[in-house]
């Protein structure tokens, strides 16, 4: 099957494991990712001001092309996703907006939320199915006890994003039971890391990120996976003393494509 | 062609002072049908009255039209008067002059000219009145009470006093219903099992009370006074007239594993089990889901251990039909689900519990013999954190919670939180509140006396989240009133979930064609009028299925449904108004437009024969109105297309007279 | 001006249980309101047929108000709302027509409302008056 | 001229009479000069391909018929319910919505018909030929996207379908068949037609201007009932207007108010239930735009009460039977009114 | 006036109905950022409706918005406290000159792990 892929930004740069086990894993389920042509940055974060037309352009972009070509559009990127699932739904939902959108794109055929947007994970659980991926590990992480840390941007707002129970997700829970891990259940799991405030007030996200690891470590976790570069960082720069990986390196490592000389 | 008489009213000089009131009666003498025309100071006198009544005989009278004060007056007593001549009562007609005429008009030309017509008016419509009989129907002298809660057994219980046979239905295998799962009751902390097992004891012993406990009711057909519905009574596998109660099967039961329901999943029981010892019928029942012998055929202990020989594995579902003339719902409540109140941790930790489990808690009778034991480890709370308004007043996500009120868990959780620290004075209680509703009698008191005399520590907020962490819940809350984040570290946490409807009214009200609210609470015929009666006739409604309420409340709702019913159940016949809608077969097309505006679900269809040309017969669906249920309002007149159906008493030939005459 | 002579007819349709009651509440507290309305007594304000409405107007009437109880005070519980969705497409097919609106009215008197059972009408009256007599309502066939 | 031919259709009617499975058709006749079709039913293959027709002049919306011809009738005279056939009838899009109101409002039993879904390209309206190709018409026949015209006085000429096409085809509002056992072609989705165009051109007209527009076209109706018994959602038993116990009984108008009396009590008895087919205008024989009354309470019903289709689904409820608690006032649809004014 | 004027743009741009809150606080026992805020969530939203709103344009809460969600997500009425907290923000920095990071400002923040999501963002949230 094709799909329509959104890299952005970091996963080009700063987090470049997150994107290559992403193309890897794929290709042993037999999806083919294409690369939107010419993708511009999503912007990092959605901006809920209704007024604020320029900043959600590019998401509107990327929806538009996937949609010119017939394909959903996958998302691996937590920050990404979020950004283009929300524009997504102000195309459908908000018709002052979507007709501004439209006015100002000036092309033929106006764009009214019709692509399907999937984060990576539910591409897994919804299109491929966690039974299919349990057929294809290799290498089951049999003992390994595993935290999956969502973060805010994957579940919130959950009206929206409508991937999972925004309090008691299971998604990623699911996907380490399919590779033969053990997942850890702990409560600020869809706590904020502290995100991009880690920029100006590092004190701020050191405090957010430490409340997360020691909830995972108090309820037994021995590894965290995340989907967000951004999740990543503060966890792991705010003291994790327990490994902190993307899920799609550890889908790799089941499915027996991960190298050992990968990795920055 | 009618024999009228008008009777015009002075009313001393109510009327008289501004209309000419034999001015009225004598244009009226001109008027189609009217063969008689006089005035009289005082029409509803009984003088007046006479005067009425020696007319009808004297000019052979077919028709009476009074022009007097308001219909809302004395229109009984003028039908009265038609009555006691001979008359049938509905051909009298008011033509309102006092109210709307000579109270409102200061002149007396115009005042007098208006009468006139309004005279003429009712004159035209008693010329195309009929002698109207009111309908008939027995009544069947037995009620049936849906559900055993304490407002269905109150209800059963008065109603049988008053000497009629009531049948209960209970879902579960004994009456009691959640006041039973009750520790103590608020707000004067009595036992609940104290107040409540007499009054089933009283129902088990009532001789016009019979309990078809485990069973539910799968078909009602029929209307008031003649309700035929079908029980199905579920196999127990177990013979109730030779069970003793006396427990030997169930010590003796190897299936131990078994979810106690009645202790809300926090222990377990065996497969063979009666819910708790005060039950009543106390009778054992086989859970046919975890029963070896039901569900492979192994094992039969029961039946060994069995003195009376009431075990019955070959036992099937049984099916009652019995005829009622009213239903009492006494459906109650179920807490909702904390599945997608996930923030409180409810899924993630056993010290996260609902109020309703904590009454299990704290219950000598249940799973840990009444001593306040953390669910996890079993060990005695030092720091408990209630949170009040879960899913209650949640606006946000109709899936998650409820728009409307709880109305109880204000005073339950003061209840809580005070027998709490009455008992075991060390532990540090709090409670997390929005506002605390307390408009009852002794409440406030006794909200109060939690904070004044038991010192529960009450906080202004919310909890936003409570994260498991080791042996602690770190919950975290606002204090709006300090303006602080509130971080708590907890031994047990305990959610006030919302109520709602119990899952099986809303099929239930299908069954009866009685309406609902969006949550699946029973409507009332009238919200402030008419609290205990559903707009279906013969419906009644008792305790929570109605609406959030409390036992005091809902044991008062209980006695009104069964003065209701017994008012209804007291009649042999019931009178009907026989103002009601009914349909010309030959002319309706069987559209269901009629059915759908109807709100009392008066108005069914059959296939009904008609002759056609050449000895044909046409067999076509038409409307039938049940004139017991049909109110009169005529909303089905309008709906349906063809004019088939119209009203008796307004009907349309006779609207358009009054118009008519109006407008002439 | 010779309008201000003009005695227009209303005929006004009020329900027995909120409307008829407003309407004795006037006359109780004798609150004057013109001679020119004239009230027939339904159940409900959903026994009340478009073809009453129009018969009225085809006899003469200048102006038909439907009066009945608060929308959720029905005595019948939900007439109300189905008078209010009939009348609503009604009015405006009037409108349509070319038919002076301000000529058909609905109205919710509750049987407290006497005060306002007479205001309404001493305001129907006199917009209705100031239109003049009803002619388009015979005359939409014949052209003049 | 349809993609789907007279013979397709009369093949497929003759297989399901072989079969045994239908025992009649309600279809098209052909008439004197191939645009006066009618509706017609036929008993046998012969009948059949003598006056079958199906072409740009089967407009006719044949499901009304079925309450007549479902009837059950018991007796000498007919044996419908002895025979386990059914009637086949022809659907085109429009036509099946009238098929489901029917259903909805129990008018006819479905076991008893058999539906052929019949793609339609859009029907012509014979007045407007005649406007164009004048008096004196000998045939009209259509050929692709032309209608080839014969008359007496201004020779032969081909006209552009898309210039005759009928009203409620220019502006059609569904090529989808919402009910069929089988089809024949394609199905289409639901049009965002404007159709509403021209009630909403009469609202911005002033009052006046409003009253002067109708008073013009109903007092051209002569009373011949012809939409009424045309009209899918007129199927009453009996129609107030024949009913003596109605108080609105009559035959001819008595005075000048009761043809206007006659079209708004029409119009409101269908309301809600009205699928816009076009046939009342269509049958008109005085040109009456009979449709603007009916797509007036259509528009007012999806602007007041939330879009609603009458027939887009069997057992759906009508708007006027059926409320909310925060329905619009009948107050407030004036001030509405005067937006438009 | 320039308070109601204030309150009806802070009301446009987030399009958030204030008068909805029931005062809970249920948005502010949930908010991650409490500590660093001086005016919290549930004062946002009470400031806005009764349009007080000028104390919050000079405060740094403004910027301590993780926008997180949370406080939108386990809101029971639906308020949405986060798109107050940002529309009340974007009053501020649409202000002329009144960006809160500038580009040159970055530099000085950068580690050199940190994702570009992080800047991206940040330059989102806090400059017009």
């Amino acid at each position: 099957m094709k799909v329509s892929y959104f890299p952005g930004c970091t996963l080009k740069n700063k987090a470049k494991d997150l994107d290559r086990y992403t193309y890897r894993t794929a290709e042993v389920l037999g999806v083919a990712l294409e690369e939107i042509e010419e993708w511009q940055c999503c912007g990092g974060v959605f901006s809920t001001a209704k007024d604020e037309i320029a900043s959600k352009l590019s998401s509107v972009r990327a929806l538009k092309a996937a949609y010119k070509k017939g394909q959903p559009l996958v998302t691996v990127c937590s920050g990404c996703h979020n950004v283009i699932k929300q524009t997504n739904y102000v195309m459908q939902n908000d018709r002052d907006f979507a007709d501004k959108v439209n006015r100002y794109m000036a092309e033929e055929d106006a764009y009214n939320g019709e692509t399907d947007v999937y984060n990576y994970l539910e591409l897994l659980r919804d299109v491929i199915g966690f039974d299919k991926i349990k057929e294809k590990v290799v290498n089951p992480l049999t003992g390994k006890k595993i935290g999956a840390y969502y973060g805010c941007l994957l579940l919130r707002p959950s009206t929206v994003m409508k991937m999972d129970d925004p309090e008691n997700p299971r998604i990623i829970e699911d996907l380490i039971s399919a590779l033969g891990a053990e997942p850890v259940v702990y409560a600020n799991r869809n706590e904020c890391c502290g995100g991009y405030i880690a920029l100006e007030d590092p004190k701020s996200a050191e405090k957010r990120s430490l409340d997360i690891i020691r909830n995972a470590k108090a309820n037994g976790a021995e590894m965290i996976i995340t989907a967000c570069p951004l999740c990543k960082y503060n966890l792991i720069k705010n003291g994790a003393d327990i490994p902190v990986v993307y899920f799609t390196e550890l889908l790799a490592e089941a499915f027996g494509v991960k190298e050992e000389n990968d990795g920055e | 062609m009618q024999r009228i008489g008008v009777f015009v009213c002075w009313c001393g000089s109510n009327i008289a002072g501004t209309v000419d009131v034999k001015a009225v009666a004598e244009a009226l003498k001109n008027e189609p049908g009217v063969v008689f025309s006089t005035d009289y100071q005082y029409m509803c006198s009984q003088a007046g009255q006479d005067l009425i009544k020696n007319a009808v005989k004297e000019h052979n009278l077919t028709g009476i039209v009074v022009c007097s004060c308001s219909p809302r007056m004395h229109e009984a007593t003028f039908r009265k008067t038609a009555s006691a001549a001979g008359l049938n009562p509905y051909m009298v007609e008011i033509a309102n002059i006092r109210e709307q005429c000579s109270w409102v008009h200061k002149e007396m030309p115009l005042g007098t000219q208006k009468a006139i017509i309004l005279g003429k008016a009712a004159v035209a419509k008693v010329n195309l009145n009929t002698p109207l009989t009111p309908g008939e129907s027995p009544v069947t002298k037995r009620a049936l009470v849906i559900g055993g809660g304490i407002a269905g057994i109150q209800t059963a219980l008065d109603i049988a006093d008053a000497g009629f046979p009531v049948d209960i239905v209970e879902k579960k295998p004994t009456i009691g219903g959640k006041m039973a799962q009750l520790d103590k009751t608020f707000p004067t902390l009595d036992c609940a099992a104290c107040i409540l097992t007499p009054k089933m004891v009283d129902v088990a012993q009532n001789e016009n009370i019979r309990i078809f406990s485990y069973s539910e009711v799968e078909a009602v057909k029929g209307f008031v006074g003649n309700f035929e519905v079908k029980i199905k009574k579920k196999a127990r596998f177990v013979d109730e007239t030779k069970c003793t109660g006396c427990g030997a099967c169930i010590e003796k039961c190897p299936q131990k594993k078994v979810p106690n329901e009645f202790n809300l999943g926090m222990d377990t029981r065996r497969a063979i089990y009666i819910p708790f010892a005060q039950a009543v019928p106390k009778v054992a029942t086989i859970d046919p889901d975890y029963c070896n012998m039901l569900k492979n055929g192994k094992c039969g202990v029961c039946t060994k251990f069995c003195a009376a020989g009431a075990i019955d594995y070959k036992q099937k579902d049984e099916m009652i039909e019995e005829k009622y003339g009213a239903i009492v719902v006494a459906t109650g409540f179920e807490p909702i689900s904390m599945d997608k109140f996930d923030e409180f941790a409810y899924s993630q930790s056993k010290d996260v519990i609902t109020s309703l489990e904590f009454e299990r808690l704290t219950n000598a009778a249940g799973p840990t013999a009444g001593k306040l034991l953390r669910p996890s480890d079993g060990k005695h709370p030092e720091k408990i954190v209630f949170v009040q308004c879960v899913g209650s007043r949640c606006s946000a996500c109709a899936e998650k919670g409820k728009e409307y009120c709880s109305k109880i868990c204000c005073m339950y959780t003061a209840k809580h939180a005070m027998l709490t620290r009455d008992k075991y004075p060390d532990t540090e209680v709090t409670v997390f509140y929005i506002d605390v509703r307390t408009p009852g009698k002794n409440f406030d008191e006794f909200q109060r006396r939690a904070v004044e005399e038991y010192g529960v520590n009450y906080i202004k907020g919310m909890v936003g989240k409570i994260t498991p962490e080791g042996d602690k819940l770190k919950v975290r809350g606002s204090d709006l009133i300090a303006n602080k984040q509130i971080k708590i570290d907890a031994d047990l946490v305990v959610l006030a979930a919302a109520i709602e409807p119990d899952k099986s009214a809303r099929p239930l009200a299908t069954m009866l064609t009685a309406s609902m609210d969006t949550n699946d609470f029973f409507t009332e015929a009238h919200p402030k009028l008419r609290p205990v009666e559903s707009p279906t006739a013969g419906v009644f409604l008792s305790g929570t299925c109605q609406g959030p309420k409390d036992i005091p409340e809902t044991v008062s709702q209980a006695g009104a449904a069964a003065s209701k019913v017994i008012g209804l159940l007291q009649k042999d016949k019931l009178v009907g108004n026989p103002c009601v809608a009914s349909s010309d077969q030959l002319m309706c097309n069987g559209c269901s437009s009629c059915e759908r505006v109807c709100p009392y679900g008066a108005i069914s269809y059959e296939d009904k024969d008609f002759p056609g040309p050449n000895r044909t017969t046409k067999t076509r669906r038409v409307a039938v109105v049940n004139p017991a249920v049909c109110q009169g309002c005529g909303a089905c007149t309008v709906a349906c297309p063809s004019g088939a159906m119209d009203l008796s008493g307004f009907k349309n030939t006779q609207i358009m007279a009054e118009v008519d005459a109006i407008c002439k | 001006m010779q309008m201000k002579e003009y005695k227009p007819l209303i005929v006004a349709f009020c329900c027995n249980w909120c409307s008829y009651a407003g309407a004795d509440l006037a006359g109780n507290n004798r609150l004057n309101y013109p001679a020119e309305v004239k009230i027939i007594r339904v159940p409900c304000s959903c026994r009340v047929n478009p073809m009453f409405i129009l018969r009225a107007f085809q006899r003469g009437a200048d102006g038909v108000i439907i009066c009945g109880c608060h929308p959720g005070d029905c005595h019948y519980t939900s007439g109300n709302y189905y008078t209010r969705r009939r009348m609503a497409t009604l009015f405006s097919m009037l409108d349509y027509l070319g038919i002076e609106k301000e000529r058909t009215r609905v109205e919710w008197v509750s049987a407290a409302e006497g005060a306002k059972f007479a205001a309404t009408m001493n305001d129907f009256v006199k917009t209705v008056a100031s239109l003049g007599e009803n002619k388009r309502l015979e005359d939409l066939r014949c052209k003049r | 001229m349809q993609k789907i031919t007279t013979e397709q259709l009369i093949e497929k009617a003759a297989e399901l009479m072989n079969e045994g499975k239908v025992a009649s058709v309600l279809g098209w006749e052909k008439g004197e000069f191939g645009y006066d079709v009618t509706p017609g039913i036929f008993g046998s293959v012969d009948e059949l391909k003598a006056k079958f027709v199906y072409g740009d002049f089967s407009a006719a919306n044949l499901s009304k018929y079925l309450v007549k011809k479902t009837e059950m009738v018991q007796g000498q005279a007919l044996v419908f319910l002895k025979t386990e056939r059914k009637i086949l009838i022809f659907l085109k899009p429009c036509d099946s919505y009238s098929f489901n109101q029917l259903l909805t409002e129990h008018r006819f039993d479905r076991e008893k018909v058999y539906a052929v879904g019949v793609q339609c390209d859009g029907m012509v309206d014979i007045e407007k030929v005649k406007k164009i190709a004048g008096d004196g018409l000998l045939s009209v026949d259509t050929s692709g996207n032309d209608v080839v015209v014969k008359t007496l006085y201004n020779g032969d000429m081909k006209i552009a379908k898309a210039d005759v096409l009928a009203e409620r085809c220019v502006n059609c509002k569904s090529k989808k068949h919402v009910a069929y056992d089988e089809l024949l072609g394609e199905t289409g989705e639901v049009i965002d037609s404007n159709r509403f165009d021209e009630v909403e051109r009469i609202e911005k007209m002033t009052p006046d201007e409003r009253f002067a527009f109708w008073q013009n076209e109903l007092s051209k109706c002569i009373r011949c009932n012809a939409c009424r018994d045309a009209c899918p959602a007129c199927t009453c038993e009996k129609c107030v207007f024949d009913n003596p116990k109605s108080g609105v009984e009559n035959k001819s108008p008595a005075n000048s108010f009761e043809e206007k009396l006659f079209h708004i009590i029409r119009a409101y008895h269908v309301a809600g239930r009205c699928t816009d087919c076009g046939e009342c205008s269509r049958v008109c024989p005085q040109n009456i735009p009979l449709h603007l009354l009916n797509r007036k309470f259509i528009k007012d019903i999806n602007e007041f009460y939330g879009d609603y289709q009458a027939g887009a689904e069997v057992g759906s409820r009508a708007p006027l039977v059926d409320y909310t608690v925060n329905d619009v006032e009948p107050g407030e649809v004036f001030d509405r009114g005067d937006e438009n004014a | 006036m320039e308070n109601k004027y204030l309150k009806d743009e802070v009301v446009r741009i987030s399009g958030v109905d204030p008068k909805k809150c029931m005062r809970c606080g249920k948005c502010t026992a949930t908010c991650p950022s409490f500590d660093e805020m001086e005016y919290h969530p549930h004062q946002f939203v009470y400031m806005v409706e009764s349009g007080d709103i000028e104390p919050l344009l000079h405060s740094e809460s403004l910027y301590k918005c993780l926008s997180c969600f949370a406080c939108v997500d386990r809101c029971p009425r639906g308020v949405e406290p986060a798109k107050l907290v940002e529309a009340v923000k974007l009053s501020v920095i649409r202000q002329k000159e009144s960006n809160r990071l500038k580009a040159d400002d970055i530099a000085k923040y950068l580690d050199s792990d940190m994702p570009q999501q992080a800047i991206v963002s940040a330059f989102r949230k806090y400059s017009k």
